[in-house]
């Protein structure tokens, strides 16, 4: 039974769609944050998956900076969310709605 | 104003061959508004002066081109034509003939009148920055030749004039200059949807570049006839809420109304012309045969607005909202008269944009400054002013009888003049206007009764200051103007028919047989001998006891003693 | 060999992600996310990705793990989601319904394309992934040399969002931090009840 | 000498600017002799060109004097210039003469007015505008003539313009004009479009090449502009109101001038006349013996002494159409000019006795006025038989011509024109006399107060009596109101009364109770006390204690009888109270009786009819204190004669009231010196009478006659009270037929109601419309602005979907 590539990236993709899931359904914004790390890492997986289909680190290098951006993002997203809660303890994602027309 | 910066930059690049003074007519204003509103915030004096500076030297400006004007020349004058913006084919082409320029001394004369006539009543800086805005606006909407810097300047008029009202208006100005700007905005966007499939099917029509100016536009005539037609309408449509005509006119007793005095002049004086101008520039000139074709449906619009326009003024309340009506009805007339399409009709109609602005803005003033003293508009409200202010009254009593129309007065002679024209080239319709002659007199005539005759009630009416001298002088060139262009029209007269003639020749060139201007026949003039020599006729045929009067001659000699 | 490899991983990988989207308790999601990662990382040697499998053990499960962990203690722990109610209505069903047939659509677009070739484009623009360096070398060459600029890039990004969680985190002064009260009360004000479910 | 014709219009013009300038500074009266001498100067000049013009030969007595152009665009141009012809000349001569004149009359009827300077503004700009009517060579010009004359005449008919009925007036006459230069226009319009031009010399000399029914159509709309500006049916009703103006006024604009514009246009415009079909001048003919009719009738009932005279001009001016109508333009300019004299007598001498009785108009208040005002009495009396048509004044000679010429069209319809014609001399005559019979003989009645104020006296004194009644009414309650509190305070008292009543008897009984053999105990202890001081003390005491009820008893007593007194008192006011309500209640009977008889007095002597007997004096001793105070005013104010300022312009026109006729003499060619002077102006339009001279004589006898029925119907009704008024004087008549009151209620009623509803359509409907749009525009964004909840997740599901169209559309494209 040999392994391909594709089997990966269909793996990437259930786990895109769990993550992308658990965006809509969770009210925590940490849970939230968790979740787009999940879709980020399924990202991450295809990225590698056809670094090694097309046999070109190229796709590896992406995944390095794709990490670093999550890096960051999970940083400041998760300052974000410290400064809100500290404001609104009991805040869920739905409580900040100041958007609303 | 980006377009002004850009044509000052086109003007330096290509030397003029002789003074720009169009161009200046536009930026000495634009560059009083910029001063004005740099000026020192604590400074009103000092800025009313720039203000009537600017402004007054726009006027003496617009006299020098008034001055220099060759009335045998019957095409564009003063011309400047530089590149604006290449790639497009949009040019700084300016220019003046016989039917912009009286407009051009209007707007030059009435808004210094108006900056020494009305002080605002709060904040002068920006109030005489718009102001000056606006006349820069105005002049480059009577001499852009170019349709895009005309639809520029179309567009530019509106701001200053939509502050005007929301920051210096009466009432809840600001949601009636809502009102207003996105009236005549609707209208641009159509004009402007017209221009520019004008100028790309005419672009593609023609094979040539693509340009917006004017005169290449109209000069060759290369759409099809319906396309023509449809964009003559998007024109129209803007031209028509301008004006403004029947069922499209509500924004303006709003506007009028609630603007403050200045607003009100400027508005009647000068905006509603762009209207009634663009009809005949940008209507008539580029669209001959759609306007031909049209020509019933607005000739009837036309008289609608002027039987309507002055029902309507009968009823109000409010002496101000009377007079927009009165408006209404008045370019009512200009209307009939440009789609009259012969020379007596046009000439009249243009003669009637000077009126009108010399008539309406003498009225506003004088309601302005009912206004200030009373500060009420509503009839009701006013009676017997004339006891206590017997001159303002005798002005208002000769201002209110050139808006009716009697002759020796200016509004006479554009007023026959357009009725004439109408009823030579469309009879019924030249019937029942002149019909709402009659009207004009009741509603004016029946205003007048109630604010100043009759016994003045109440401390307010009894003791109403009587017109200053700032006023006054501000209303003095009016009259003069309302009473010499009643008298002796001819001089105007004379440098407005050759452009006409050349409009009508145009709709010939590019209808044929399917146009024929329609006026009275030509006679040669017959004297005191013709008449003479009928009476000798008469006697003659009297002593040969034939000819009328059945031959009593003869008896009459006997016929003997009582 | 590497079929077994990947059955376990995916699974790892599948139950720690399941775990993120479904436990209530903070802190066990992140616990479930570090499995998922660890799975991934697994998954990347076996695509001959050593390098970032390192890297994904020891950044993403060493310092980002770690981070939401700290925020979760240093805002409380005891906050527990209740995931039985839905406030939006109709949002899960919708959720489910939007992400399998993403799911469902992306896999039809991968396997139309038939086993034998799953992808299309122009190989080794870049290197080869082949044997004779190590993986580790040669993405560090690739780095420094064609992506610099990226990397560079990246170093001030990565700057740029410490000083931002720096200013964004740090305790305000009272004064300030009534005014943006007040602020914050004046934004929400037009909604009454919106803020507190 | 014709070349000065340009001064003629241009001195008013002068004087008109002059005062505009500096009339205030100048005041009273350097302004109005200013204004004079330009109107006198005018009149000169006017002399001059006449006589330039006579010393030509007949048919070249045409001139035209242009002096600049002034509206020429393409085929149409007309020129500011003046046509001097024969008909011209008449017109310029008399308009100017009379109103020197006048102007001279004014400077005295005005003396004292706030305005005097405004007013001879206007009255210059009035006859410049008259004279640009007259003299324009072409219609335009005549047009602005005819317009600024309407201009004048409403600002000098609303000139005391703080009384709303003068303002209204004057609003009135300019909107009716307008209604008839609506034709004028049109006929301008139709001229220019068909021959090319409106200049006169064009007109005329291309008229007989004009098409019957252009012409015709012309004819008709210059009839109805003439109609307008004459006051003919149905356009009259602005020149009875118009009488609000200052009497002067009325002479020059509203009888001699403006109001025979519409005649002269008429005549100027006799070829064209001619040119149309031959039932076209029937019409103007018809249009005038109708309205000369109707208005003399009209003018039977009036009471104001103008109002009288308005309808008598609506009237003279109908037999001017008439004249016109059946082609007797010589009669039409004749009976014009010897009108304008004998009208604006009349008129002035009206003026002189309203001036002289105190701005009283109502003629039922004169009476015998003729010792009073001599010279107006007898130049009015001059005037009156001048229209009456006694010869040899000036009036007969006219009307006369007019009835022959009207007899002289053949076929029936001459006969019923020259009948309707005699009709109206007939009541001519008679309204006349009446007028001069009411003003000037009988009965001087200034000081009486007539059956309206007398009927106002009683009226006020029932309302007194009433006042009475109901006063007493009132002092009746309040007394009876005082009898209530009276017997509220008596019961109080006897209350108190019986009370008192109790306590003293209770006091008493204690005192008895005390045991006298413990007093005299007491009594025998203070004796045996001695000097034992302490002893001593005790039984004082004692006895002092024993003693006290008595006292309190005692002081009880006196309590009950003043209670008893004080019930005494109260009864005795009670009876006085009721005594005053007796005497009240009949006091308010007999005041209520009083109010009957005065009730029943009234019904008896109230005077029902508005009439003034002319010849019993009205019984008002009943009602003396209750009369309107202007009769007190009346009786106090004595009437004057006017100062010669004013009496010398009517000695003048009287002479030429008298002597006017022998302008156009009929005995023989010879002495028609009219018709030949305007012979060359007419074109040989002008129809002779084809009359023998016996048949002239008959006709002329017959007028006569009528005319001296007339009078003698008057004189019988008026004078000898032979003949009952109520019949003539109908109230239908007194309001004209009521025309007037249903023009006004259709302008009141549908008019006002029409104007209204567009305007409330341009309200609701066309500004609704616009206004519906915007808010239509704000209800969808309001809807929308609804899918902005501000929940992230939401959003997030959003782009969710957003993922899945693009999947979908990627691989409805994907090709593989």
């Amino acid at each position: 039974m040999q392994v391909t590539d594709t089997w990966y990236v269909v793996l990437a993709a259930v786990l895109f769609t769990m993550g992308a899931i658990g965006l809509l359904v969770r009210r925590n914004p940490l849970i939230m944050f968790m979740c787009v790390e999940l879709m980020l890492n399924a990202v991450n997986l295809t990225f590698v998956a056809f670094a090694h289909d097309l046999n070109d680190l190229g796709g590896q290098a992406a995944v390095f900076f794709v990490m670093v951006v999550a890096a960051a993002e999970v940083v400041v997203g998760l300052a974000i969310v410290v400064a809100v809660l500290r404001r609104q303890p009991a805040a869920t994602a739905d409580d900040i709605s100041l958007l609303k027309g | 104003m980006p377009a002004l910066t850009l044509a000052l930059l086109g003007a330096e690049g290509a030397a003029a061959p002789t003074f720009p003074v169009l161009s200046a007519l536009i930026l000495l204003p634009a560059l009083g508004a910029a001063l004005c509103a740099v000026l020192p915030k604590n400074r009103p004096d000092t800025v009313r002066q720039v203000a009537f500076l600017a402004a007054a030297a726009t006027g003496v400006l617009s006299l020098w081109v008034m001055y220099h004007f060759d009335r045998s020349d019957a095409g564009f004058q003063f011309l400047e034509q530089k590149i604006w913006v290449r790639d497009f084919g949009i040019g700084w082409h300016l220019g003046v003939d016989g039917i912009s320029l009286f407009l051009v001394v209007l707007t030059g004369l009435l808004f210094p009148l108006t900056i020494v006539a009305v002080t605002p009543e709060h904040e002068p800086k920006p109030y005489y920055a718009w102001l000056l805005l606006l006349q820069a606006g105005c002049m480059g909407v009577f001499v852009g030749l170019d349709l895009f810097a005309f639809f520029v300047f179309f567009e530019v008029v509106l701001v200053p004039m939509y502050f005007l009202i929301a920051g210096w208006g009466h009432g809840d100005s600001s949601k009636v200059a809502l009102k207003f700007f996105l009236y005549t905005m609707l209208g641009s966007a159509l004009m402007l949807v017209g221009i520019l499939s004008l100028v790309t099917l005419h672009a593609r029509a023609s094979g040539g570049p693509v340009t917006f100016d004017l005169v290449t536009l109209a000069e060759n005539q290369v759409l099809a006839t319906t396309t023509a037609r449809w964009i003559f309408l998007s024109f129209a449509a803007a031209f028509a809420i301008k004006v403004p005509l029947f069922p499209v006119h509500t924004w303006l007793p709003d506007a009028h109304t609630e603007a403050p005095t200045a607003g009100s002049v400027i508005l009647a004086g000068v905006m509603l012309k762009l209207g009634t101008y663009g009809f005949i520039r940008f209507g008539l000139y580029l669209f001959p045969e759609a306007t031909t074709y049209f020509a019933p449906l607005f000739l009837t619009l036309g008289v609608i607005g002027i039987i309507y326009g002055a029902i309507a003024a009968t009823m109000q309340r409010d002496l101000k909202r009377l007079v927009a009506y009165s408006s209404v009805a008045h370019l009512g007339f200009i209307i009939l008269g440009t789609f009259a399409l012969n020379r007596q009709g046009l000439s009249g109609g243009i003669l009637q944009m000077v009126n009108h602005g010399l008539s309406t803005g003498a009225l506003f003033l004088l309601v302005g400054m009912i206004y200030e003293r009373r500060h009420t508009r509503l009839i009701s409200e006013l009676n017997g002013l004339q006891k206590a202010a017997p001159i303002l009254a005798g002005i208002f009593t000769v201002v209110m009888l050139s808006s009716i129309g009697l002759p020796g007065l200016n509004g006479f002679v554009g007023e026959y003049l357009t009725l004439l024209g109408a009823f030579a080239s469309a009879r019924w319709w030249g019937v029942v206007a002149t019909a709402g002659v009659i009207l004009a007199a009741l509603y004016l005539l029946w205003a007048y009764q109630r604010v100043f005759h009759g016994a003045a009630q109440g401390a307010a009416n009894e003791e109403l200051a009587e017109i200053n001298w700032r006023e006054g002088l501000a209303l003095a060139p009016l009259l003069a103007g309302i009473v010499f262009l009643g008298v002796y029209p001819k001089p105007m007269l004379n440098r407005i028919e050759p452009a006409v003639e050349r409009l009508v020749a145009h709709l010939d060139a590019n209808l044929g047989d399917d146009f024929v201007e329609v006026q009275g026949p030509a006679v040669e003039r017959r004297g005191a001998e013709d008449l003479v020599h009928l009476a000798e006729e008469a006697e003659a045929s009297a002593e040969a006891g034939g000819g009328h009067g059945d031959g009593a001659a003869g008896t009459e000699h006997e016929d003997g003693e009582g | 060999m590497d079929l077994f490899v990947f059955v376990v991983a995916g699974l790892i990988v599948l139950v720690g992600a399941a775990g993120v989207i479904t436990l209530s308790h903070p802190v066990h999601a992140a616990l479930s996310l570090v499995a998922t990662l660890f799975g991934v990382a697994v998954l990347f040697i076996s695509r001959d990705a050593e390098f970032l499998a390192a890297v994904q053990v020891i950044v993403y499960a060493g310092a980002i793990v770690v981070l939401f962990l700290f925020v979760i203690m240093l805002l409380g722990i005891d906050r527990v989601e209740d995931i039985r109610v839905e406030p939006i209505a109709g949002q899960r069903p919708a959720a489910l319904v939007g992400g399998v047939a993403a799911l469902g659509l992306s896999l039809v677009a991968l396997l139309a394309a038939g086993a034998d070739r799953t992808t299309t484009g122009l190989a080794s623009r870049t290197a080869p992934i082949g044997e004779d360096a190590s993986n580790i070398s040669r993405l560090g060459q690739l780095l420094f040399s064609r992506y610099v600029f990226a990397f560079e890039a990246t170093a001030i990004l990565l700057t740029v969002s410490v000083v931002a969680a720096v200013l964004l985190a740090r305790r305000l002064p009272t004064s300030d931090r009534d005014e943006m009260l007040a602020a914050e009360s004046e934004l929400t004000v037009d909604e009454p009840g919106e803020a507190v479910r | 000498m014709v070349e000065l014709v340009w001064l003629i219009p241009a001195l008013p013009l002068a004087g008109f600017v002059v005062l505009v300038v500096a009339g205030r500074r100048l005041g009273e009266p350097a302004a109005g002799w200013l204004a004079t001498l330009a109107v006198s100067g005018s009149f000169v000049a006017a002399l001059i060109t006449f006589a330039g013009l006579a010393s030509r030969p007949a048919v070249e007595r045409f001139y035209i004097q242009t002096l600049f152009e002034w509206i020429p665009v393409g085929n149409f141009s007309v020129d500011v210039g003046f046509l001097v012809d024969p008909l011209s000349m008449t017109m310029t001569l008399f308009v100017t003469g009379i109103a020197a004149l006048i102007h001279l009359y004014s400077i005295g009827y005005m003396h004292g007015d706030a305005d005097f300077s405004r007013f001879f503004v206007y009255l210059n700009l009035f006859v410049f505008s008259m004279l640009m009517l007259v003299l324009g060579d072409n219609l335009l010009l005549t047009f602005l003539g005819w317009e600024g004359v309407g201009a004048c005449s409403y600002l000098l008919i609303s000139f005391w313009f703080t009384n709303p009925a003068n303002a209204s007036a004057g609003k009135k006459a300019f909107v009716t004009n307008r209604v008839g230069d609506f034709g004028f226009m049109l006929a301008m319009f139709l001229l220019w479009t068909t021959i090319g031009s409106i200049r006169y010399a064009d007109v005329l000399t291309t008229a007989s090449s004009m098409a019957a029914v252009t012409a015709t159509a012309v004819t008709l709309l210059l009839l109805v502009g003439a109609a307008g500006k004459s006051a003919q049916l149905p356009l009259f009703v602005w020149l009875p109101d118009a009488m609000a103006g200052p009497t002067p006024v009325s002479a020059l604009i509203h009888a001699a001038t403006m109001v025979t514009a519409g005649v002269y246009l008429l005549v100027r415009m006799n070829p064209v006349i001619a040119a149309s079909y031959d039932w076209a001048p029937y019409v103007i003919a018809w249009v005038g013996a109708l309205t000369a009719l109707f208005a003399a009738t009209a003018a039977v009932a009036q009471n104001d002494i103008k109002k009288v005279l308005a309808y008598s001009t609506i009237s003279q001016l109908g037999y001017l159409f008439l004249a016109v109508g059946v082609g007797g333009y010589v009669p039409a300019i004749f009976h014009m000019v010897t009108h304008a004299f004998f009208k604006a007598l009349l008129f002035l001498g009206s003026g002189s006795v309203i001036h002289g009785m105190h701005h009283e108009q109502d003629m039922r208040r004169y009476g015998g006025l003729y010792k009073l005002l001599p010279v107006t009495a007898a130049t009015f009396i001059v005037g009156w038989l001048a229209i009456a048509g006694v010869p040899p004044f000036a009036g007969f000679w006219s009307k006369d011509e007019i009835l022959a010429v009207a007899w002289n069209l053949p076929g029936a319809q001459g006969k019923v024109l020259w009948a309707i014609g005699l009709v109206t001399a007939i009541l001519t005559a008679f309204y006349m006399s009446r007028q001069v019979f009411m003003t000037f003989f009988g009965r001087y009645r200034f000081g009486e107060p007539d059956a309206e104020e007398i009927a106002a006296g009683w009226d006020a004194k029932l309302a007194a009596a009433e006042a009475a009644a109901s006063e007493a009414d009132g002092s009746v309650e309040a007394a009876r109101a005082e009898v209530e509190t009276a017997l509220a305070s008596r019961s109080e008292t006897e209350a108190a009364l019986v009370a008192a009543r109790a306590a003293s008897d209770e006091a008493a009984a204690a005192a008895a109770a005390v045991p006298a053999t413990e007093l005299e105990a007491a009594q025998a202890a203070l004796d045996a006390a001695g000097d034992d001081r302490k002893a001593k003390k005790e039984a004082q005491n004692r006895l002092k204690e024993l003693e006290k009820p008595v006292k309190d008893a005692d002081k009880a007593a006196k309590a009950a009888t003043k209670a008893a007194e004080a019930v005494d008192k109260v009864t005795v006011s009670i009876g006085e109270a009721e005594a005053r309500v007796e005497e009240l209640v009949g006091a308010a009977a007999s005041a209520r009786s009083l109010v009957e008889q005065v009730r029943a007095e009234a019904r008896a002597k109230k005077p029902t009819s508005s009439l003034v007997p002319l010849f019993s004096v009205a019984d008002s001793s009943d009602v003396e204190d209750f009369l309107p105070a202007e009769v007190e005013h009346r009786r106090h104010h004595t009437p004057h004669e006017s100062p010669a300022l004013m009496t010398v312009p009517l000695l003048v026109l009287s002479i030429g009231a008298i002597g006017a006729g022998a302008l156009n003499l009929p005995f023989a060619s010879s002495t028609k010196f009219l018709e030949h002077w305007l012979e060359p102006s007419l074109f040989g339009h002008e129809v002779h009478l084809g009359l023998s001279g016996p048949h002239k004589v008959l006709l002329a006898v017959v007028a006569v006659l009528g005319g001296l029925i007339g009078i003698l119907a008057a004189a019988q009704t008026y004078l000898r009270g032979a003949i009952r008024r109520e019949g003539i004087e109908a109230p239908i008549l007194a309001k004209a037929w009521g025309i007037d009151g249903a023009y006004a209620a259709v302008a009141g009623g549908p008019g006002t109601q029409g104007f209204e509803a567009v305007a409330a359509f341009d309200r609701r409907v066309v500004d609704g419309s616009v206004m519906g749009i915007g808010r239509l525009v704000a209800m969808v964004s309001a809807l929308v602005r609804r899918a902005q909840t501000g929940l992230v997740r939401s959003y997030a599901l959003g782009v969710t979907f957003g993922v899945v169209l693009l999947l979908v559309l990627f691989l409805t494209k994907a090709t593989y």
